[in-house]
C-alpha cells in the first residue's frame, strides 16, 4: 500500500532518471579517499610486478660488507637487515608474496563463502540452519586463536595460510551474502525468475549474486587488508612464511630486537605493511561511501 | 695434598705434561677429574690459580634476571639446563662443579679417587653441609638421588649419559628398558663415602655428576621441587609463578658462606627478543641468563651494561640422514660441506661471537681437539663431486630448522645462499623446537643443537657411533667406530689426539654433518652486578653475585 | 524467556562440543605426540614408547577425544596423573573432577593451575583497554557522525582508518622505541611485577595504548557510521523541528539509537581483547592468556589449547548473549526468542 | 502569488528560491515561488513526486540540510523572517509557531523512546513546565486526537502502535506546541483508506477546534479536495496554478492541472465511458529545467516563442485564481478533452480461472523444542470465485485482506493449503512455479507492485524478457530474441534502445512497462497484476492503466487486478471481489459493488474514499479501530468486530451466509440483502456543475 515517497526533503532531489549513477568503477575517481587507497595499492603492485626488472640485490643475498654498518646508504637505500640483506629488495620481493597470498586467500574465501551464503539465504530452512550453525561455531572462535592454532599445527606455508583464511573468513562472507540474499529473496525480480522456472543455481548466481557486489567489493578490500594484517601477525609471532624468502611480518619481527640501535630494520617493513593495509582500507572506505551515495 | 700425591693417575698425567703431550690446561682438567684438587693441579701445572670468584660478602639487595620461568617441578627430568635448572640450581646443589674453563672441582663431594682402570670411583661427601631444615647431608642422600635418576620410570636424561657404564639393556614386558648393571654399582662405604663401580672404564664421571638433572634433592621431596623445598644450596624458593617469576631468598646458614644478595628474582621476559631488550633498557632487570646474537648489537648500545662471554663447544649441526637420498652418497655430503664458508656463517649468524668450525664437531675448546687442515670453500669442487655422484644438475632438499635457537635460522639462511652457488637448492622449514625432537632422527636434513660437552670424543660418541640412541643421522662407519673406541680407552693425550685427528678427517670426508661454527655463549649484565662470569652452559650461581646500590 | 535461555544454553554446549572436537582434530596435524612432549627431548625413545602406549595414544581420534571429554566432565581419571607412570603429575584438586582440563605438557602442571592467572592478567589488560575504548570511541564516533562530512568528521575518520591500518606489532614496536628506548619514560616490558622499580600501572600504559589505538579506530568508525545514519533519520528531523536544541537532539534522540548497531560490535571487542591481545602480550612480555595460547600452540600442548579454546569460546558466546540481551534493552522493538 | 504580501498573511513566501549545492554545482529546486497563507486558512499544495513540495515545506521550517539553501527571497512567518533566523529563534518558531506532521509516522517517531517521553519534551522545552504538567498536557492532547486509553499510549513505544495510531501521535505532538500553523506533509500516505478517512476527519475537527492554519501537502487530489480551502498546484518547483478549491476542480486553467485531473480515476466514470489522458513524456531533471514554462516540453500547446523564452508570469484567471500559463485563454484550441478512446476488451463466457474453497494457512513457527504455542495465520479462507476470458477481475481490500496472497498462489509463487484453483482446466492450487509445466507457467504471468524491485538492477531491461522468451521456447537465436524483445517493447510503447539500459536509468513507469512486456513475453492467458500502479504518480498510473487495457483489448487475456484503490477499480474492473481478513465479503459486477445493496464493509470503504471532487458529498461512515491481526480471527463474521451494523452475537459466532443478489452479486452478511438495499447511496452531489455525470 505504499506510494512513492516524496522525500526530497533534506537530501538533494532524487537522481535524475536520465543520469543514473554509472558503475562503481567509473565513479571511483569521485572519491579522493578511494583514489589515495588505490594509489597505494598500485604503487606496491607496480613495484612487485617490476621486481625482477629493477636493479636490486637479490632479496636473500647477504652483503657481508654491510654487516658492520647496516644503515641506509647509497648502496642500500633502505639499509640492510642484520643478516646483511637489502631491505628495499626484500620489501619489494616480499610485496609479491603479500600481494599474491592476501588477495588470493580472500578470493578463495569468497569462492567458498559466496555459494554457502547464497544457498543459506535462498533455500532457507534446514540448509540455512546447518550452514548458519557451522558458521556460528567458527565465527565464535576468537580469530587470532584460530589462526595460531591452525598455522601452528598445519605449518606455515602460503597454501596453509590460504586454507586458514578460507576457514576463518568464509563463514563471515557466507553470513554477509546470506543477509544480502535474504534482502532480495522476496523481491519481485526473483519471483519473476521463478515464474519462468529458472533453476536455483541460476537464480543464486545470476540474479542474486550480482546485486551483492557493492557491499562485497567493500568487504573484499577490507578482508584483503585484514589478511595482510594477519599474515603480518603470523610472521611476527614466528609463524610466517618459511625463510629465507622475505615476509614483511617476519622482517618487522626480526628488526624489533634492534629497534633501539637500528630502527630502520623494523621501521621500513612496518611502513610498508601499514601503507598497503591503509591502501585497501581507504579503497574499501571510498567504495562504501560511493555505494551509499546511490 | 698428600692424597693428591697418591693418586694413581698422577704419574701418567705429569709425564704427559712434562713430555709436552698435554698442555697445562688439559693437565689441570684431567687432574681434577681424577680427583686431584684444583689447587694441586694448578700448582703442578705451574699455573697460578685464578682466585675463584668468591662471594662478595653479604651486601644484601635484590637481583633480577630475565629468563623464561618454566616448569621446575621435577629437577631429575629437566630437559634443558638453560632455564629450568637455574631456579632449582640456587636451592639444589650438585656433587661436583665444572667451571667455565671446563675444570671439574669438588662441591658436595669434597674429593674423590679413581682406580687405575677408571672403573671404581670413591667419593667423599663433604661434611658440615646442612639441608635447609638443619639436617646433615650424608651419603644416603647421594645414593637416593643416584638411584632415582637411573630408574627408567623416572625418565631422567641421566640414563642416556650414564647408560654406558652404569646400566644394562633389559626387556620389560617386551619393551626395551634399562636397569642398573649390578647391585653393587652404587655402594655406600660409610655415612660420608659413596663408591660407584662402573661396568666399563669412564673418565668423565665427575663431569656427569654436574649434568643439570643431577641436582641433589632431599629424599623426602620424592623428587618434587617446589616452593619451600629442602635444599643444601644458598637460597630457598619462596615464590613461583609459572611464566611470570620465581623469587629466591638467601639462607643465613649456607655452608658455603655469606650470600651476596638477599633476594634473587627470575623474571619471565618471553621469547620475543625485543621484549628482553626493552626490559634491560628500562632497567626492569639487571641482566639476562643468556643473550642471542640477534640481540647483541642492541644490547651493546646500552651503556649501563657489561658484556660477558665464554667460548664453548655449543653448535648447531646441520646433519644429513645417511640412509636417505641424496645423502646416502658420501660425495654429496662432502659437497654440501665444500660449498660452505664457515667464516661467513660466523659473521652473519653469530656476529663473530664464536669460532669457525671445520665440519667435524671437535672444538678448539675441547682438550682432545686435533688441529687438521681446515676445509676450504670450493664451489667448483663441490659441483664436481655432485656431478661424480650423479647429480650434474645439483641436488635439492629440505632443511628443518627448530625455531628455539634464533641463530640457527641465520646459519641456515647463510648456508642456503652459499649452497645455491653450488647448484644445491635447500628449502628451509622452521619448526617449533618441541616438534623437532619428535622427528630429529628422521628428517633428511635437520639442525640439531649440541650443547657444550667437555670432550670431543664425547660428542663424537654420542652422535656418530653406529646405533647409539642419539645418532640422529644414522651414520655408520666401522672404521670410525673402531678408532673412536680406541680413543675413548686412550688416556695418553698425544695418542688420543692422533686418533681424534683421524676421526676428524673421516668426518670431513665422509661424515653426515655440515657444521660451520661453534658459538660463544654470552650475556649482558648491569654494571652494578658484581662477581658474574659467563658459564658455557648458561648456569647461574647467584650466591657469588652482589648488586651495587 | 525460559525457553530463550534453554535455547541459548543448548547452542552454547553444542558449539563448545563441536569446537573442541575441531581443535582436537586440528592438533592431529601437529608433529610429535603427548608422550614425547611429556618426557622432553632427551628422553630415550623407549621411554617415550612406553608412555605412548600407557596413555593409549595409539587409539583412534574418536576414542581419545571421548577419553579427553570424560576427563573434562569428571567421569574419568586423568591418565597422565596415574602415579604408575611415575611422572610426578599431581593435581591438588584430585584426578577426577568436573572441569578437569588435564595436564599441560608444556608447563608440566595442571591446566587449571596455569590458565586462570593468565586469564586474570589478560582480563585486567583487556578490561582497562575496554574501559578506555568504549568512552573514547563513543565520544569521537558521535562527534564525527553528528555532522557527517564536517571537518571534524573527516579528521576523526581519517585518524580512525589509519589507526586500524597499523597492526599492533608495528605500533607496539614504535611506542617502545620512543617511550622506552629514547625517552626512558616507561618500562619496556610488563611482567606485572613492581620489583624492577616500575610500578604496575606504568607497565600497563603501553600495552593498553597499543590496544586502544588499534581497536578504538575500528569502533570509532562503527559508531560514526551508525551515528551518521541515525542523524539522517526522520525522527531526528522530528526532534529538530520540535525546536529541540542540537545538544538535546544528539543526546536524547540520536545517541541511543546510534548505539544499537555498534553495540554488538563493541561487545565483540571483549572477545578480541581476551584472545587477540597475543601480539601485544608478545611485544611487552605480558604474562597473559594470548601468549599462553601461542606457546601452547607452538608446543602442541593439546590439553592447554583445548582448555583455552573452550574458555575463549565460552567468553565469546556469553558476550554474544550479553550483546543480544543488551541489544534488546537498547532496542525496544526486539523481543528475545 | 506575485501580489505584494498581504498584511494578514500568517506565512508569506516572497520570491523564494531554493537550491541544493553539490560538488558539481548548484541545482535549483524551486526557482521563484510566492505564496501567502492567511491565518485560519487551509491551504493545499498538490503535485507529483519531485515537484518540490516537500522541499518547500523544509524551507519553511528552516531545515534544508547541509546541502540546501534559500538562495533568494524571504519566508516570513508571523512577522519573523525564517530564512534569516538564528538557531535560537528558529527553534522558537519550530516549537511554538509552526509544527509539522510527517508523511511516514513509522519513521517520524523515535523507536527507542516511549511516546510519553517524546511528547512531554515539547511543553517542557517551550513552556518550561515540569514533567508532570507536561504529561498531563500530553495526555489531554492524546485524548483530543481520539486515542483510546491515552495513559497506556504514553508508556508505549512507537512499534507497539498501529500506523493510524502513530499518525495520531504525530499530530498530537505537533499540536502540543499550540502552533499557529500546522504543516501536513502527506500525512495519510501509506495508510489504509478507512484509516486515512479517520485521520482526515481528525484534521478537520482539530482545525475547527483550535483554529489552526493548515498547509497541506499531498499528491492525492481527493485528499486535498476534502480538507483544503485553497489549492496550489506545483510542477518542477513552480506554482503553476492557485485557486480556491471548488474553482480549481471546476475550472482548472493550467494545462498541467487539467491533465492531472484527467488522469485521476473518478467514481462516476469507467473504462467504457472515459479514457485517462496521461501526460506525455516525463518531468525533466532539476538540472535540465527548461527555459520559459517548466511544463513546456510536455504541453500540447507549447509555443516556443511565447512559452520557451522568459519565465512565465502569473495571470489572474478569476477571483483568487492565478495561473502561470500564457495560453490559458486558448486552452480549448489545443487541449483535447477526449483522447482516442480505446474500446476495452469484451469479457467472454469461457472460464479461465476458478477458485473453489481455496485456503492458505501459514504455520507461524514451531516454537523452539516445543516451547511456546504454535500459531496459525489464515491468509485466505474458502475463496470461491472465477474469472472469464478477457475479463478484469479486481480484488480489493485493505492491507491484511489476503488479496496479495491469492495473487501469489495464482501465479505459482506459493501453494495453497486447501481447495482448488482451476486455471484453463488444470488445478494449480498445489502447483507452485517449479512444478508447473512451461505452458502452464507461460499462461499465468504476473506484474508486481514495486517498480524498483520488479527488475534486477544488475541486468538490462531486455535481459529478463530475453530469458523468458528463451525459457518459454518462443525464441532461441539471438536474432529472434532481439526481434521479439523489440516487438514487446513496442507493445508497451517503449523505445527499443531502452532494452539495453539497466533499470537504474529507467523511471518507475518505464520499469513497470518493461515488467508488463516481460509478463506478456509468453503470451499469457491470465495476467495477475498485484497493485501494479499503486507506487506510481497519478499521471504515470493513468498511462499504465491505458496500456494494460489496450494490450488486453488486443490479446484478450484475463486480468486479475489486485488493488486497494476503489476509484481505480471502478474505472477498469468488470467484476470485483471485496476481501476482508482473508475472506470474501462481497463480489459481483463492478456497478453492483458501487451501489446499494452494499456489504457493510464495502459501504464503509466507499464512504472513506477521497473523492477528487469537492462537490461530491459522501455519507459519513467510519469504522472503529483498524483491521485486527489475521492471526486471531473471529469465529463468525470476520468483520463483526468493526461492523457498524453488527446485529449481535450471531455475527461473532456464526459465519455469515453468502446471499445472492441480482446479476451474480453476492454479499456475505447476516443482514438480509433486502435490508442492505435500503440504504442511501454513499455519494451525493451537493451542487452539480454543468456537464458532470450523475454519480452511481
Amino acid at each position: 500500500m505504499s506510494a512513492t515517497i516524496d522525500n526530497a526533503a533534506a537530501a538533494p532531489l532524487t537522481a535524475p532518471v536520465d543520469k543514473a549513477p554509472p558503475s562503481l568503477l567509473r565513479r571511483l575517481p569521485q572519491s579522493r579517499v578511494a583514489m589515495v587507497g588505490l594509489g597505494l595499492i598500485i604503487f606496491w603492485v607496480a613495484l612487485a610486478t617490476l621486481a625482477p626488472l629493477l636493479p636490486l640485490d637479490p632479496p636473500n643475498k647477504q652483503d657481508l660488507m654491510a654487516l658492520a654498518d647496516p644503515r641506509p646508504s647509497a648502496r642500500h637505500w633502505l639499509g640492510t637487515d642484520f643478516k646483511g640483506r637489502d631491505i628495499l629488495s626484500r620489501l619489494i620481493w616480499g610485496a609479491r608474496t603479500v600481494l599474491s597470498v592476501a588477495p588470493l586467500a580472500a578470493l578463495a574465501a569468497y569462492l567458498v563463502g559466496c555459494p554457502l551464503g547464497l544457498a543459506a539465504g535462498y533455500y532457507g530452512g534446514k540448509v540455512d540452519t546447518i550452514i548458519s550453525r557451522i558458521s556460528d561455531i567458527i565465527l565464535s572462535f576468537p580469530i587470532i586463536i584460530l589462526y595460531v592454532i591452525l598455522i601452528a599445527n598445519i605449518g606455515p606455508s602460503a597454501l596453509n595460510i590460504v586454507l586458514a583464511v578460507v576457514l576463518t573468513a568464509a563463514p563471515g562472507i557466507a553470513r554477509i551474502v546470506r543477509g544480502l540474499t535474504l534482502e532480495q529473496r522476496h523481491l519481485d525480480y526473483i519471483a519473476a525468475a521463478q515464474l519462468r522456472r529458472e533453476s536455483a543455481l541460476y537464480i543464486m548466481f545470476i540474479e542474486l549474486l550480482p546485486n551483492c557486489r557493492g557491499p562485497l567489493i567493500t568487504d573484499f578490500c577490507l578482508r584483503v587488508g585484514y589478511t595482510i594484517i594477519t599474515i603480518g601477525i603470523l610472521g611476527f609471532l614466528g609463524l610466517g612464511l618459511p625463510p629465507p624468502d622475505p615476509d614483511w611480518g617476519t622482517m618487522v619481527k626480526e628488526g624489533t630486537a634492534m629497534i633501539s640501535v637500528r630502527p630502520h630494520m623494523s621501521l621500513f617493513p612496518s611502513i610498508a605493511i601499514v601503507s598497503l593495509i591503509l591502501g585497501f582500507n581507504l579503497l574499501a572506505d571510498g567504495v562504501r561511501e560511493l555505494s551509499l551515495r546511490d | 695434598m698428600t692424597d693428591d700425591r697418591d693418586n694413581p693417575h698422577l704419574k701418567t698425567l705429569t709425564k704427559q705434561l712434562a713430555d709436552g703431550r698435554m698442555d697445562r690446561r688439559e693437565f689441570i682438567r684431567h687432574a681434577c677429574l681424577v680427583g686431584i684438587s684444583a689447587a694441586s693441579a694448578y700448582a703442578m701445572a705451574g699455573v697460578p690459580m685464578a682466585t675463584p670468584a668468591k662471594a662478595q660478602g653479604a651486601k644484601g639487595g635484590l637481583l633480577r634476571i630475565g629468563t623464561r620461568v618454566k616448569e621446575i617441578k621435577s629437577p631429575h627430568t629437566y630437559s634443558w639446563g638453560g632455564y629450568d635448572s637455574n631456579v632449582s640450581r640456587q636451592v639444589l646443589e650438585y656433587l661436583t662443579f665444572t667451571d667455565e674453563k671446563g675444570v671439574t672441582q669438588p662441591y658436595l663431594f669434597e674429593k674423590w679417587t679413581v682406580s687405575p682402570d677408571l672403573k671404581t670411583w670413591t667419593f667423599n661427601v663433604r661434611k658440615g653441609v646442612k639441608w635447609s631444615n638443619g639436617q646433615d647431608f650424608t651419603a644416603d642422600h647421594v645414593i637416593w638421588n643416584l638411584k632415582r635418576v637411573l630408574e627408567p620410570a623416572v625418565g631422567s636424561s641421566m640414563i642416556g649419559l650414564m647408560k654406558g657404564y652404569m646400566l644394562d639393556d633389559v626387556t620389560v614386558d617386551g619393551k626395551a628398558s634399562t636397569k642398573i648393571w649390578s647391585d653393587k654399582a652404587i655402594e655406600k662405604v660409610d655415612d660420608y663415602t659413596v663408591r660407584l663401580n662402573c661396568k666399563t672404564p669412564q673418565v668423565a664421571v665427575p663431569e656427569h655428576l654436574f649434568h643439570y638433572p643431577m641436582a641433589i634433592m632431599h629424599p623426602d621431596s620424592k623428587g618434587v621441587f617446589e616452593v619451600g623445598s629442602l635444599g643444601t644450596g644458598p637460597f630457598t624458593l619462596t615464590e613461583f609463578e609459572l611464566g611470570k617469576k620465581a623469587v629466591l631468598k638467601a639462607r643465613k646458614d649456607y655452608w658455603g658462606g655469606a650470600v651476596g644478595i638477599d633476594t634473587m628474582e627470575q623474571i619471565d621476559v618471553g621469547d620475543d627478543a625485543s621484549a628482553a631488550i626493552a626490559a634491560l633498557a628500562s632497567k626492569q632487570i639487571h641482566g639476562l641468563v643468556f643473550a642471542d646474537p640477534g640481540q647483541y648489537d642492541a644490547l651493546k648500545a646500552l651503556p649501563h651494561l657489561n658484556f660477558y662471554d665464554v667460548p664453548t663447544a655449543e653448535t648447531g649441526v646441520i646433519r644429513m640422514r645417511c640412509d636417505q637420498k641424496p645423502f646416502d652418497n658420501p660425495k654429496v655430503r662432502k659437497a654440501m660441506r665444500m660449498a660452505i664458508d664457515p667464516e661467513v656463517v660466523l659473521k652473519v649468524a653469530l656476529r663473530g661471537l664464536g669460532v669457525a668450525a671445520e665440519h667435524h664437531h671437535c672444538s678448539p675448546a675441547h682438550p682432545d681437539y686435533a688441529q687438521i687442515p681446515p676445509m676450504k670453500r670450493d664451489v667448483a669442487g663441490a659441483k664436481k663431486l655432485l656431478a661424480e655422484a650423479g647429480f650434474p644438475n645439483g641436488v635439492s632438499s629440505e632443511l628443518i630448522v627448530p625455531n628455539d635457537h634464533a641463530w640457527f635460522q641465520s646459519q641456515a639462511e647463510a648456508c642456503v645462499e652459499m649452497w645455491k652457488e653450488a647448484g644445491i637448492t635447500v628449502k628451509l622449514t622452521p619448526m617449533p623446537g618441541a616438534a623437532y625432537w619428535d622427528v630429529w632422527t628422521k628428517v633428511p636434513m635437520g639442525t640439531t643443537i649440541w650443547y657444550h660437552r667437555p670432550l670431543a670424543i664425547m660428542c663424537l660418541g654420542l652422535a656418530y657411533r653406529t646405533g647409539v640412541p642419539w645418532n640422529e643421522s644414522g651414520y655408520s662407519n666401522k672404521d670410525f667406530d673402531a678408532i673412536l673406541t680406541e680413543a675413548e680407552g686412550t688416556l695418553d693425550m698425544t695418542k688420543r689426539k692422533e686418533l681424534v685427528a683421524k676421526l676428524e678427517t673421516i668426518m670431513q670426508e665422509d661424515g653426515p654433518l655440515v657444521q660451520p661454527v661453534f658459538r660463544s655463549t654470552f650475556t649482558f649484565m648491569d654494571k652494578r652486578v658484581k662477581g658474574f662470569s659467563m658459564h658455557p652452559t648458561n648456569y647461574m650461581f647467584a650466591w657469588k653475585l652482589s648488586v651495587d646500590a | 524467556m525460559g525457553g530463550y535461555i534453554i535455547k541459548r544454553g543448548a547452542s552454547l554446549i553444542l558449539t563448545l562440543f563441536a569446537a573442541s572436537f575441531l581443535v582436537f582434530a586440528v592438533t592431529e596435524f601437529s608433529p610429535s605426540n603427548v608422550a614425547r612432549k611429556t618426557l622432553g627431548p632427551f628422553a630415550l625413545q623407549s621411554q617415550v614408547d612406553i608412555l605412548y602406549e600407557k596413555l593409549g595414544l595409539q587409539d583412534p581420534l574418536a576414542v581419545r577425544y571421548t577419553r579427553w571429554l570424560g576427563v573434562l566432565l569428571g567421569l574419568k581419571a586423568d591418565p597422565l596423573q596415574d602415579p604408575a607412570l611415575g611422572l610426578q603429575f599431581k593435581d591438588p584438586r584430585g584426578d577426577k573432577y568436573f572441569g578437569n582440563f588435564g595436564y599441560s605438557t608444556l608447563y608440566k602442571a595442571p591446566v587449571n593451575d596455569v590458565i586462570w592467572s593468565r586469564l586474570k592478567a589478560t582480563a585486567a589488560l583487556a578490561g582497562i583497554a575496554f574501559a578506555l575504548i568504549v568512552p573514547l570511541s563513543l565520544l569521537f564516533g558521535v562527534l564525527a557522525g553528528m555532522r557527517e562530512g564536517s571537518g571534524l568528521d573527516r579528521t576523526i575518520s581519517v585518524f580512525g582508518i589509519i589507526a586500524t591500518s597499523v597492526p599492533e606489532f608495528a605500533s607496539g614496536v614504535f611506542l617502545v622505541a620512543f617511550f622506552v628506548v629514547t625517552l626512558g619514560w616507561l618500562p619496556g616490558t610488563s611482567p606485572l611485577d613492581s620489583g624492577g622499580g616500575w610500578p604496575i600501572w606504568s607497565q600497563m600504559i603501553l600495552p593498553v595504548t597499543v590496544l586502544v589505538l588499534y581497536d578504538a579506530g575500528y569502533v570509532v568508525r562503527m559508531v560514526r557510521g551508525s551515528m551518521a545514519e541515525v542523524m539522517n533519520k526522520a525522527y531526528i528531523r522530528t526532534a529538530v523541528l520540535k525546536g529541540l536544541p542540537m545538544r538535546d537532539v544528539v543526546v536524547r534522540h540520536a545517541v541511543r539509537n546510534a548505539m544499537i548497531a555498534p553495540f554488538t560490535v563493541i561487545l565483540l571487542q571483549i572477545n578480541f581483547l581476551i584472545s587477540g591481545v597475543v601480539v601485544t602480550e608478545m611485544v611487552f612480555a605480558y604474562p597473559g592468556f594470548g601468549r599462553m595460547i601461542l606457546d601452547a600452540s607452538l608446543f602442541g600442548d593439546i590439553a592447554l589449547i583445548e582448555a583455552a579454546t573452550l574458555i575463549a569460546l565460552t567468553i565469546a558466546i556469553l558476550t554474544q548473549l550479553v550483546s543480544d540481551v543488551g541489544y534488546a534493552v537498547l532496542n525496544p522493538q526486539i523481543r528475545l526468542a | 502569488m506575485s501580489a505584494p504580501p498581504a498584511p494578514d498573511g500568517l506565512l508569506v513566501l516572497d520570491h523564494v528560491k531554493v537550491e541544493y549545492v553539490s560538488s558539481v554545482g548548484a541545482v535549483t529546486a524551486i526557482p521563484d515561488l510566492s505564496i501567502t497563507i492567511r491565518a485560519g486558512e487551509s491551504y493545499g499544495l498538490v503535485g507529483e513526486s519531485g515537484c518540490g513540495k516537500s522541499t518547500l515545506l523544509m524551507a519553511i521550517m528552516g531545515y534544508l540540510g547541509p546541502t540546501g539553501r534559500i538562495a533568494n527571497g524571504r519566508i516570513v512567518f508571523d512577522g519573523a523572517d525564517v530564512s534569516a533566523a538564528d538557531p535560537a529563534s528558529l527553534a522558537r518558531i519550530r516549537g511554538r509557531g509552526c509544527s509539522i506532521v510527517y508523511q511516514d509516522p513509522n519513521a517520524a517517531l523515535n523507536p527507542t523512546l516511549t511516546i510519553g517521553k517524546q511528547l512531554i519534551e515539547v511543553p517542557m522545552l517551550h513552556e518550561g513546565v515540569d514533567a508532570k504538567t507536561a504529561r498531563a498536557k500530553a495526555r489531554q492532547i492524546l485524548t483530543d486526537v481520539h486515542l483510546p486509553d491515552p495513559d497506556a499510549v504514553l508508556d508505549r513505544y512507537p512499534h507497539q502502535l498501529s500506523g493510524g495510531q502513530k499518525q495520531r501521535v504525530v499530530i498530537a505532538m505537533a499540536l502540543l506546541a499550540n502552533p499557529k500553523l500546522l504543516l501536513l506533509d502527506e500525512p495519510t500516505t501509506g495508510l489504509d483508506v478507512t484509516v486515512e478517512a479517520a485521520v482526515l476527519d481528525l484534521v478537520n475537527e482539530l482545525r475547527e477546534k483550535y483554529g489552526t492554519t493548515l498547509l497541506y501537502i499531498s499528491h492525492n487530489l481527493g485528499v486535498i479536495a476534502k480538507v483544503c480551502d485553497r489549492v496550489g498546484v506545483m510542477y518542477l518547483g513552480d506554482l503553476v496554478e492557485e485557486a480556491p478549491v471548488h474553482e480549481l476542480f471546476a475550472n482548472p486553467r493550467h494545462p498541467y492541472t487539467r491533465r492531472l485531473l484527467a488522469c485521476v480515476p473518478r467514481l462516476d466514470t469507467d473504462k467504457h465511458t472515459t479514457t485517462f489522458l496521461p501526460i506525455p513524456g516525463q518531468p525533466p531533471s532539476l538540472a535540465g529545467r527548461p527555459r520559459g514554462c517548466s511544463f513546456g516540453p510536455r504541453c500540447a500547446g507549447f509555443d516556443a516563442p511565447r512559452c520557451g523564452v522568459a519565465p512565465i508570469p502569473e495571470e489572474p484567471a478569476g477571483p483568487g485564481h492565478g495561473v502561470r500559463c500564457v495560453r490559458w485563454r486558448e486552452l480549448d484550441q489545443f487541449e483535447k478533452t477526449d483522447a482516442e478512446h480505446v474500446a476495452p476488451a469484451t469479457p467472454g463466457v469461457e472460464q479461465v480461472m476458478r477458485s473453489a474453497d481455496l485456503s492458505k494457512v501459514y504455520d507461524l513457527g514451531n516454537a523452539f523444542m516445543g516451547f511456546g504455542s504454535s500459531r496459525q495465520l489464515i491468509a485466505n479462507e474458502d475463496l470461491s470465485f472465477q474469472a472469464n476470458k478477457g475479463e478484469i477481475l479486481a480484488i480489493v481490500g485493505e492491507s491484511g485482506s489476503g488479496k496479495s496472497t491469492f495473487a501469489r498462489i495464482l501465479a505459482g509463487l506459493q501453494d495453497a493449503s486447501a481447495g482448488k484453483l482451476m486455471v484453463l482446466g488444470d488445478d494449480l492450487s498445489r502447483m507452485p512455479a517449479h512444478k508447473r509445466t512451461l505452458e502452464q507457467l507461460a499462461a499465468v504471468q504476473m506484474v508486481f507492485q514495486n517498480p524498483d524491485a520488479t527488475l534486477n538492477p544488475s541486468h538490462t531491461a531486455g535481459f529478463s524478457i530475453g530469458r523468458a522468451l528463451k525459457k518459454f521456447g518462443i525464441a532461441q537465436s539471438r536474432k529472434d530474441l532481439d526481434a521479439r524483445v523489440k516487438e514487446l517493447f513496442g507493445m508497451v510503447r517503449l523505445s527499443p534502445h531502452l532494452a539495453r539500459q539497466r533499470p537504474g536509468r529507467l523511471s518507475g513507469g518505464q520499469k513497470q512497462r518493461v515488467a508488463i512486456a516481460r509478463a506478456f513475453a509468453g503470451d499469457p492467458k491470465l495476467l495477475v497484476a498485484d497493485e501494479p500502479v499503486s507506487a506510481l504518480d497519478v499521471s504515470v498510473q493513468a498511462a499504465i492503466v491505458n496500456l494494460l487495457l489496450q494490450i488486453q483489448a488486443r490479446n484478450g487475456a484475463t486480468i486479475v487486478f489486485i488493488s486497494h484503490d476503489l476509484a481505480l477499480v471502478r474505472h477498469l474492473a468488470d467484476r470485483v471481489v471485496v476481501m476482508y481478513l482473508g475472506r470474501v465479503m462481497e463480489m459481483g459486477p463492478v456497478s453492483s459493488i458501487f451501489s446499494p445493496p452494499y456489504h457493510p464493509y464495502t459501504e464503509a470503504l466507499l464512504a472513506a474514499v477521497p473523492v477528487p471532487d469537492p462537490t461530491v458529498k459522501q455519507k459519513h461512515l467510519r469504522l472503529e479501530g483498524e483491521p485486527p491481526s489475521p492471526i486471531n480471527v473471529p469465529l463468525g463474521c470476520r468483520f463483526a468486530a468493526r461492523c457498524p451494523r453488527k446485529l449481535g452475537p450471531v455475527c461473532d459466532e456464526t459465519p455469515p451466509p453468502e446471499q445472492a443478489a441480482p446479476d451474480g452479486h453476492m454479499i456475505a452478511c447476516h443482514i438480509p440483502v433486502a435490508v442492505l438495499a435500503r440504504v442511501t447511496p454513499i455519494f451525493q452531489r451537493v451542487q452539480t456543475p454543468a456537464g458532470a455525470a450523475n454519480p452511481s
